[in-house]
């Protein structure tokens, strides 16, 4: 199991370090909640915020949703875990942040739990990573031998439905949805400000929280998300009814994984799978 | 018998489902035969093999075995196209209805029904060890992973113990296996045995999840490659002359004996250099050594030329004058090197071989870079030792 | 509220015979908004134009639908009509009831549901147009072409031809280009100086033709028809005005610098000419070799030249040029094959590069015409290897077309000059011109041995010093070949110029993973580029032989006639435009529009969009997330607007 | 009397909408459920038009655009043919017949192809019957 | 009246409450309990904490139809949707939530200010409170007390529950409540016993423990003026917010709501939905200015309105200390330790 004290004391050492150096003006990681069991994301400035900082079994956090907050050309150090460090990438691919702006902190962890279920986060919700793909520094041992579960093995259940169960399903899920909107907050992905379900002109669905206005909102979501979710889970894990929207994303990016063959936020040099084409993409994609 | 042949489709199409898929690229434009060591001294031709296994022609059998797995052809394909695997799905096809040599019968059955390739007793296996070294076990951070051929072959025994001092000198925490794993299958997969591999892998797979392997040793490069490339999980594995050269590096190990101004010559074994991409780690452990001046052979590096010993090639009988292993002593010969340094256990075997029927073991000697190193050290490893294990 | 008229067509019986056009008209003064709707025989007849300009003046219509054929026939005829009536040609619908209804059904109840719903759309998307007016931009008349080879000539001679000023950029001192370094081309063996001299000194005379060489592009801005172009003008440290060409300057000069012009088999001096008969045929001082630049004295040049004409103070000079389209010609280079380590070129002298092999047999080159090797003597048996870096993934996966038929020639030429054996290695020989074929089987009878195999290695002859093995398969006989020969010719790939991704850059041309530019349609438009009014010729953008080389030259200056023959240019209207207040800087637009009319305002945060590169394609439009790209004449509102209303009936 | 599905047709305006007035100057006859809105690039077809459209009640929608690597802004269809992709996955999972939604492409050539594909989609809607999942009933949810 | 049931038996109370009418009651779900309009009986389960989202919905629908047109037609023919529902149960509230009601009906139900729609929700309906469980330790969010709430207190309610052993008191506090509890025939007489225990349960209920400071309305109100221009403060707070209004659609005092029209053809219907001041485009004006764009603004305007703005106007702080917001925040921003560093700058 992960050492989380020694990720947290090599978290201090290492913001401290930078913060003392002037090599970054903000550290985004985590810090202390109102409990042991709640921690919160943390913007460390000061050598004295760094007391605060701690890392344990809840910080699931994905920091790199703070990265736009920050001026263009801010230096910023972040904590990423495997998730956060492909949401990362995806950004730095879409030119939301410079990769020489980051200091990044790769922590390799394993055994993370869910805070309202507490059960331990595995590929079954997120991307199925343990260690960071891409990191300046390892405040970490790097995670190895562990058995390559494919996070996609999960949809077997849902894809073998058939279609009519299946539309049942989400019907029930989204009908429960109320529009509160944390799925969009909590999405790194998600910065988009309007966001397309807030306008008037053009009206692209109903406001009200009902079928037919959930459905449109959240399978343009996922279109909109189509070859950019990284999988880490923080849209199921904030949404106050619990609709499993981490399954549709999955589904998703398995189909983009597939039909265009690359993964989200895996290599710097990608370019995002929806604005990108290759003349060799087979016309059954669309059969 | 007429001369004319027809094409047979349905032995392509078997060869491309066993894993020969790239037979559809080649367009025969002589590369991989031209540059393959084999073709000028054996009636072995590679192109010609890819050729008829796209046609399915028969009279395929008499030279499929000549392959000896160096990869050197598939770097220079202008298509590239993946031949070690043509050459492994034709042998895969063919093995199938019982067309194995006669020298390979003795390998594959020792393999299926004692787990190595030596007809080694299973239980023997940690004999070469005299229980000075300890197993591995969950808290130990290192798996030093022992090729069959270091435990049962003597004069590889003596890497194995060479290995193992040196582990012990730089303090490192380390385990062997229990006798309880086999051969990691390299060779029998590459003589076209799959499901035997399948068989030999999941053993192996079995023993690392049991004892939670993280990080593993070898000094087999033939190990390194299987178990990175074939055994469908993310190991931290590393080949012993890159943590030697690393140690040495860090002033963890220092060599102190002076050699008094001998000559070595560094063969680049083809499962390190060409399929690993491993070439400086074994030259920084040599050049670390005083009183040696290393001298390079004409074809080195990415241009190094195989001993024969890969694809079953070191259980295969061979004819005089067609053995690479010899040509590749008299090219080191010809440097005027005292000491031919490999970084491999099939090298050491064949060149051993060559250098008793070239009889100029006089002249020059071969050493692994690991024993090199140990010499350097002044730790004597070689007690008066009896027979290791009977081979029965 | 806006106030919509219907005018539905009978096109004679076309549209009446299977649609009731007066109960589709009386249903349509049903539908909110609709003021005026009636029917007529011919709405595209002048009387049916006539009733449409008298209802929008008499019922202040401001929105007007016609329904009747496909508007791909009849739409700019009705938007003349509602223009010259006072209102704006784009608050016009055409509803396609004639091709896309009555003419496919012959069931007139299916026919009459189907029209209505189609009329219902159109008026949900009537209500949301909004007027447009499309702007005119006036076109320079000049034209630049960039690369002064056989390819940059012929066009800048073609375009002076026809009275348009040309400024013809070169960045070596001498246009001519690779063409000029040979000396036969194939297959007619014509003197490639005496095809090429004429027109590099037509070009020179020519009153329409600026010729700037030792010049390279620094900055393009601008866009068709109105591009403005800074050149930098590289220092040659001589005054060309003053200079008379005497050339003593030349004997004079004691820096030696590697001839590129000879593929560095010999010398030259630090001012120097590259070849005799260079356009212009005056000197330029390279300052890496030159010892004054170097140690501060010497300046011989200066006391020899009569006319004053050295300069050591000249600096880099730029000058802004204004065109009206761009001609890129910049050509190519052959691969570098020295890491090709199995071949040692560059670690043995008997291996020679194809343009180092063109230089030994040119007359003006190094040995004068007379083939010997670096080390003096003659060869006795040369092998020519083909394909060396082409058709191979490692290197560069295209076949370079030429080196089959070059290879032919330097067979031949050996057999000429030499008694030696010459052995050909090739996997296919590619004949496929006219009279190639032919030149083939002249090689073959001239005795030339043909092995088919790609050479593995080249390595150093143990029994005979100095000569070479070159090592093969011949896969006829199946035979491991080790043929021992004097001198080794490669034919490496043809590849572009290094600095093609700049040029790309500069001129907003993408390029495939070679460097190669990419045409705007493979098949249709080879010489057209996705940037509007920028035009290639050449082996920039694919390998090809001399004769292609001159037919994409004068078809690339008559493509950039059909631009800069005019004096006007209209801009499309129905482009795209962004409302910065929704913009969330994601930059989707940017990385997907094909014409580059989109780009990322840094310090603003938000895209804008150039209308003149604008094509309306919408692509932009739909990958935008928040919806803040509207296409014009198609925007998001519309089309939805459009989908509601053919769904409600 | 039998169901008469709604289709709605986006066509592109350089090819498919012109192949669709090719199959009526050659007097192709197909069925009128398919009513077409022109664009002028398959790629200006926003995903969320497909969704709006089953929403208001579309039981097929039917997307036709040029052939890869003819379209008239060059790279259009390209982009286009994987965003429509990954609406076709989306609806398919969610659980919509996958037979409802569909993309041709159709060159301006093809006039006869154009009429085949409809006759096809329309009779395969027909089969599959009225689309009540997506679709609107009424603004008011059954409370 | 005190009447008595046996826990297990509860379905049968809520078989025959359903018979009457609408029950909301308590359900377990994927991460927590919810109100939930029962279909089958046996899905109530008392032995849950606090629901995730508050009652408040019970009266405060996410969507409220007013108004039902049709576009081009005359305004006359549009009609205001007529509300006739049945008597609706709320069974299971905890005592902070029905204390809740009390301060939102100062918004929807006071003098002058009349919501048809609430007003007749919450005359129609009967609240069955239900104390909380004295001898389990109460949430680490929770902080009632503070706001001077009992574990047990009866006001508001119309009958009060108290769980005894394997049995639940049911005590009628109001008329309604009377009425209902003499008309379900399902439950027994409670004994004197029961009584005493029940008086006791209320008493004990008073002291119970949760996190508390003392907070006198005018105080913090004082103190939130005071700090009103400190950005530092408020952006340290607010530095992890992501401003997705979770809070405010689980808090049982918000009541900020959005009109709206949707439309389909030619039908349309003018509406009331939920909106959240921590949404980026609440306070978005027609002119495209929207004067709360930052972050810390929009956190700093939900703790004035509660803490300040409300006790200035209505002399009563907005908030009933259940904690939800802490709890079902995504990054663990907590009301309570924000409150206490507010009184500390």
């Amino acid at each position: 199991m992960t050492d989380f004290r020694q990720i947290e004391n090599n978290l201090k050492k290492e913001a401290k370090r930078l913060l003392e150096a002037g090599e970054v003006a903000v550290v985004l990681a985590y810090g202390r909640g109102y409990d042991e069991k709640h921690p919160m994301p943390f913007a460390a400035k000061a050598i004295a915020h760094v007391e605060s900082l701690v890392f344990n079994e809840y910080c699931n956090f994905n920091m790199a949703r703070y990265l736009m907050r920050y001026p263009w050309g801010t230096k910023i150090a972040i904590a990423a875990k495997a998730a956060d460090s492909r949401a990362i990438i995806q950004l730095v691919q879409e030119e939301k942040v410079r990769r020489e702006d980051l200091v990044i902190m790769g922590i390799p962890a394993y055994g993370m739990k869910n805070q309202k279920t507490n059960e331990v986060i595995d590929s079954k919700t997120t991307g199925g990573l343990y260690n960071p793909v891409i990191y300046d520094i390892l405040l970490g041992e790097e995670i190895h031998g562990q058995k390559i579960i494919s996070p996609y093995e999960v949809l077997a259940e849902y894809e073998a439905m058939d279609k009519e169960e299946r539309w049942a399903f989400w019907k029930k899920e989204f009908d429960k949805c109320i529009r509160c909107y944390a799925c969009r907050k909590a999405c790194p992905m998600c910065y988009c400000d309007p966001c397309f379900i807030d306008q008037n002109k053009p009206r692209w669905a109903d406001k009200a929280p009902q079928s037919p206005g959930n459905m449109m909102y959240h399978l343009t979501r996922f279109h909109h998300l189509a070859g950019r979710c990284i999988d880490c889970g923080e849209c199921s894990r904030a949404c106050p009814v619990d609709i499993p929207l981490y399954l549709f994303h999955k589904k998703v990016a398995k189909e983009c994984e597939e039909m265009f063959g690359q993964a989200a936020g895996m290599k710097l040099e990608d370019k995002p799978a929806l604005v990108d084409f290759r003349v060799e993409d087979s016309d059954k994609i669309l059969e | 018998m007429s001369q004319a042949v027809t094409p047979y489709l349905e032995m392509s199409q078997a060869i491309i489902e066993a894993g020969g898929e790239a037979l559809k690229k080649c367009y025969q434009c002589g590369t991989c035969s031209g540059t393959c060591p084999w073709t000028p001294i054996t009636h072995f031709n590679i192109r010609k093999l890819v050729r008829y296994g796209q046609l399915g022609f028969d009279g395929i059998e008499d030279f499929m075995w000549g392959c000896s797995t160096c990869k050197f052809c598939v770097d220079r394909c202008p298509r590239g196209v993946e031949i070690i695997d043509i050459v492994t799905a034709i042998r895969n096809v063919y093995s199938g209805g019982g067309m194995l040599p006669q020298s390979l019968r003795a390998f594959v059955g020792s393999l299926s029904a004692r787990g190595n390739p030596w007809s080694g007793d299973q239980a023997k296996r940690n004999d070469w060890a005299k229980e000075k070294y300890p197993l591995y076990n969950k808290e130990m951070e290192y798996l030093f992973w022992t090729c069959c051929t270091v435990c049962y072959d003597p004069r590889n025994t003596r890497l194995a113990r060479a290995t193992a001092e040196l582990l012990n000198q730089a303090a490192l925490s380390w385990g062997i296996p229990s006798t309880d794993v086999n051969c990691c299958g390299e060779s029998v997969r590459k003589v076209g045995d799959l499901e035997l591999f399948e068989r030999l892998k999941n053993v192996n797979l079995n023993y690392f999840q049991t004892n939670s392997v993280a990080k593993m040793i070898t000094v087999s490069p033939h190990c390194l490659v299987t178990f990175k490339k074939e055994y469908g999980a993310d190991y931290n594995i590393a080949h012993f002359s890159e943590v030697l050269a690393s140690l040495i590096k860090e002033e963890k190990l220092k060599p102190k004996k002076d050699f008094g101004g001998i000559k070595v010559t560094y063969h680049d074994p083809c499962y390190l250099g060409r399929h690993s991409g491993i070439y400086d780690a074994p030259r920084d452990v040599i050049k670390s050594l005083p009183g040696v001046e290393l001298v390079e052979m004409e074809r080195n590096r990415e241009q190094s030329m195989c001993c024969g010993g890969g694809g079953g090639g070191l259980w295969m009988e061979k004819l005089k004058g067609e053995r690479l292993s010899d040509l590749r002593v008299e090219e080191a010969l010809a440097t005027g090197a005292n000491v031919l340094a490999t970084a491999c256990p099939y090298c050491i075997t064949m060149f051993e071989d060559s250098i008793r029927t070239l009889n100029v073991d006089d002249k020059i000697v071969v050493k692994d870079v690991t024993e090199l190193f140990l010499e350097s050290m002044e730790i004597n490893i070689d007690e008066p030792v009896g027979d290791v294990c009977e081979i029965v | 509220m806006s106030r919509i008229g219907v005018f539905v067509c009978h096109c004679g019986l076309n549209i009446a015979k299977t649609i009731r056009v007066s109960e589709l008209a009386e249903f349509a003064s049903t539908l909110p908004d609709v003021v005026v709707a009636r029917d007529y025989r011919f709405m595209c007849s002048t009387p049916g134009q006539e009733m449409i300009a008298n209802d929008i003046k008499e019922h202040r219509l401001d929105r007007v639908i016609v329904t009747a054929c496909s508007p791909l026939m009849h739409e700019h005829t009705f938007r003349k009509v509602i223009e010259k009536a006072g209102l704006n040609q784009y608050l016009l619908t055409i509803v396609n009831i004639r091709e896309q209804v009555s003419w496919v059904t012959s069931d007139i109840e299916e026919g009459t549901a189907k029209a209505k719903a189609l009329l219902n759309g159109a008026v949900y998307r009537a209500r949301l147009l909004s007027p447009l007016s499309s702007r005119v931009i006036d076109v320079n008349s000049d034209v630049m072409v960039v690369g002064g080879g056989i390819a940059g000539i012929q066009a800048a001679l073609e375009l002076a031809n026809t009275g348009k000023k040309v400024y013809l950029v070169e960045k070596n001192s001498t246009i001519g280009g690779h063409m000029a370094q040979f000396d036969k081309t194939f297959p007619t063996l014509d003197c490639s100086a005496c095809i090429l001299t004429p027109k590099m000194d037509a070009v020179l005379q020519h009153p329409n033709i600026t010729l700037m060489t030792y010049c390279e592009v620094s900055e393009v801005k601008g866009f068709v028809g109105n591009f403005d172009i800074k050149i930098r003008q590289k220092a040659r440290y001589v005054n060309h005005d003053r200079c008379n060409a005497c050339l003593a300057c030349t004997e004079k000069c004691p820096g030696k610098g590697i001839a590129e012009w000879d593929e560095g088999l010999v010398k030259r001096k630090a001012i120097h000419i590259p070849f005799p008969q260079a356009v212009p045929q005056k000197p330029v001082i390279d300052r890496e070799h030159c010892t004054f630049f170097l140690k501060g004295k010497c300046r011989l040049c200066e006391k020899v030249c009569e006319h004053k004409a050295i300069d050591f103070e000249q600096e880099d000079t730029f000058t802004e040029i204004k065109v009206g389209a761009v001609i890129v010609a910049t050509g190519y280079n052959l691969m570098d094959t020295k890491p090709l380590v199995q071949y040692g070129y560059g670690k043995y002298p008997g291996v020679y590069s194809a343009l180092e092999v063109e230089r030994l047999f040119n007359s003006a080159g190094p040995t004068a015409g007379k083939v010997t090797m670096r080390d003096g003597k003659e060869p006795q048996a040369i092998a020519i290897l083909h394909c060396i870096g082409s058709r191979d993934k490692n290197n560069y996966e295209h076949c370079s077309r030429v080196c089959c038929m070059y290879s032919l020639k330097f067979a031949h030429l050996f057999k000429e000059k030499t008694s030696a054996d010459v052995y050909q290695f090739y996997i296919d020989i590619r004949a496929a011109g006219k009279g190639y074929e032919e030149f083939y089987n002249r090689i073959i009878e001239e005795d030339v041995k043909f092995i088919r195999g790609k050479v593995a290695r080249v390595a150093e002859s143990s029994d005979e010093p100095g000569r070479l093995i070159v090592e093969a398969e011949d896969t006829i006989t199946g035979k491991f070949v080790k043929l021992p020969v004097d001198m080794v010719v490669l034919s490496p790939a043809m590849i572009p110029r290094e600095d093609s991704k700049d040029i790309g850059r500069l001129f907003n041309l993408s390029t495939d993973k070679y460097g190669f530019f990419m045409e705007r349609h493979p098949k249709l438009a080879p010489l057209a580029t996705m940037s509007e009014g920028i035009f290639i010729a050449g082996v920039c953008q694919s390998p090809k032989d001399i004769p292609d080389t001159v037919a994409q030259a004068n078809g690339a200056a008559a493509e950039a006639l059909t631009i800069v023959s005019r004096e006007k240019m209209e801009l499309e209207a129905t482009t795209a435009m962004v409302n910065p207040a929704s913009c969330c800087g994601c930059q989707n637009c940017v990385r997907v529009c094909p014409y580059g009319a989109p780009s990322f305002n840094y310090e603003k945060g938000v895209s804008e969009i150039n209308e003149a590169l604008c094509k309306g394609c919408g692509l932009c439009a739909s990958v935008c997330p928040t919806s803040a790209i509207i296409a014009r004449h198609f925007t998001n509102e519309q089309v939805l607007a459009e989908i509601e209303g053919l769904m409600e009936f | 009397m039998s169901f008469e599905p709604k289709i709605l047709g986006i066509a592109c305006n350089w090819c498919t909408y012109t192949g669709a007035d090719l199959a009526g100057t050659t007097r192709l006859h197909y069925p009128q459920n398919l009513r077409v809105v022109r664009v002028m690039c398959s790629s200006r077809i926003n995903p969320s038009f497909i969704f709006r459209a089953f929403q208001l009640g579309a039981d097929g929608v039917l997307v036709g655009g040029c052939h890869p690597g003819d379209c008239h802004y060059n790279t259009g269809n390209l982009y286009a043919r994987r965003r429509l992709a990954v609406t076709k996955k989306i609806l398919e999972f969610a659980g919509l017949e996958p037979g409802r939604f569909r993309v041709e492409w159709i060159s301006a050539s093809e006039g006869n192809k154009f009429a085949e594909v409809v006759q096809e989609f329309t009779a395969q809607i027909k089969e599959l019957g009225p689309q009540q999942k997506l679709k609107i009933e009424q603004l008011q949810e059954k409370a | 009246m005190l009447k008595k049931i046996s826990i297990n038996k509860i379905s049968e109370l809520a078989a025959a409450l359903m018979d009457k009418g609408l029950l909301l009651a308590p359900v377990k779900e994927i991460s927590g309990y919810n109100f939930v309009e029962i279909k089958d009986p046996k899905q109530v389960d008392l032995d849950f904490h606090n629901t995730i989202a508050s009652p408040k919905a019970a009266f405060f629908p996410h969507k409220e139809d007013f108004i039902k047109y049709e576009t081009g037609k005359p305004i006359d023919t549009a009609s205001v949707v007529a509300l006739n529902l049945p008597p609706a149960f709320l069974f299971g509230a905890r005592p902070c939530d029905v204390k809740s009601f009390e301060i939102m009906d100062i918004h929807f139900n006071a003098s002058g200010i009349v919501d048809p729609f609430w007003k007749q929700r919450r005359e129609t309906a009967v609240i069955f409170g239900y104390a909380f469980d004295l001898e389990k330790p109460a949430q680490p969010e929770e902080f009632y007390q503070t706001l001077g709430i009992g574990a047990a207190d009866p006001e508001g309610s119309d009958v009060f529950m108290v769980k005894k052993g394997g049995d639940l008191l049911l005590n009628s506090v109001t008329p309604k409540g009377e009425k209902i509890l003499a008309e379900l025939k399902v439950l027994n007489e409670g004994k004197a016993a029961d009584k005493k225990y029940y008086e006791e349960y209320i008493k004990k209920g008073k002291e119970y423990k949760t996190r508390s400071m003392c907070l006198e309305p005018g105080a913090i109100t004082k103190k939130l003026e005071d700090l009103f221009y400190n950005t530092d403060f408020w952006t340290r707070v607010s530095s992890a917010c992501i401003s997705c209004g979770v809070c405010t659609f689980v808090c049982p005092t918000c009541y900020c709501f959005d009109i709206c029209d949707d439309t389909l053809f030619a039908q349309g219907i003018r509406r009331r939905v939920w909106d959240a001041c921590m949404f980026t485009d609440f306070t978005l004006e027609a002119s495209g200015h929207n004067p709360r764009t930052h972050v810390y603004q929009r956190l700093r305007q939900k703790i004035n309105h509660k803490y300040s703005y409300h006790v200035r106007k209505y002399g009563v702080i907005s908030c009933v200390g259940c904690g939800r917001c802490t709890k079902h925040c995504p990054v663990n921003i907590d009301i309570y330790s924000l409150i206490e560093d507010a009184m500390k700058a």
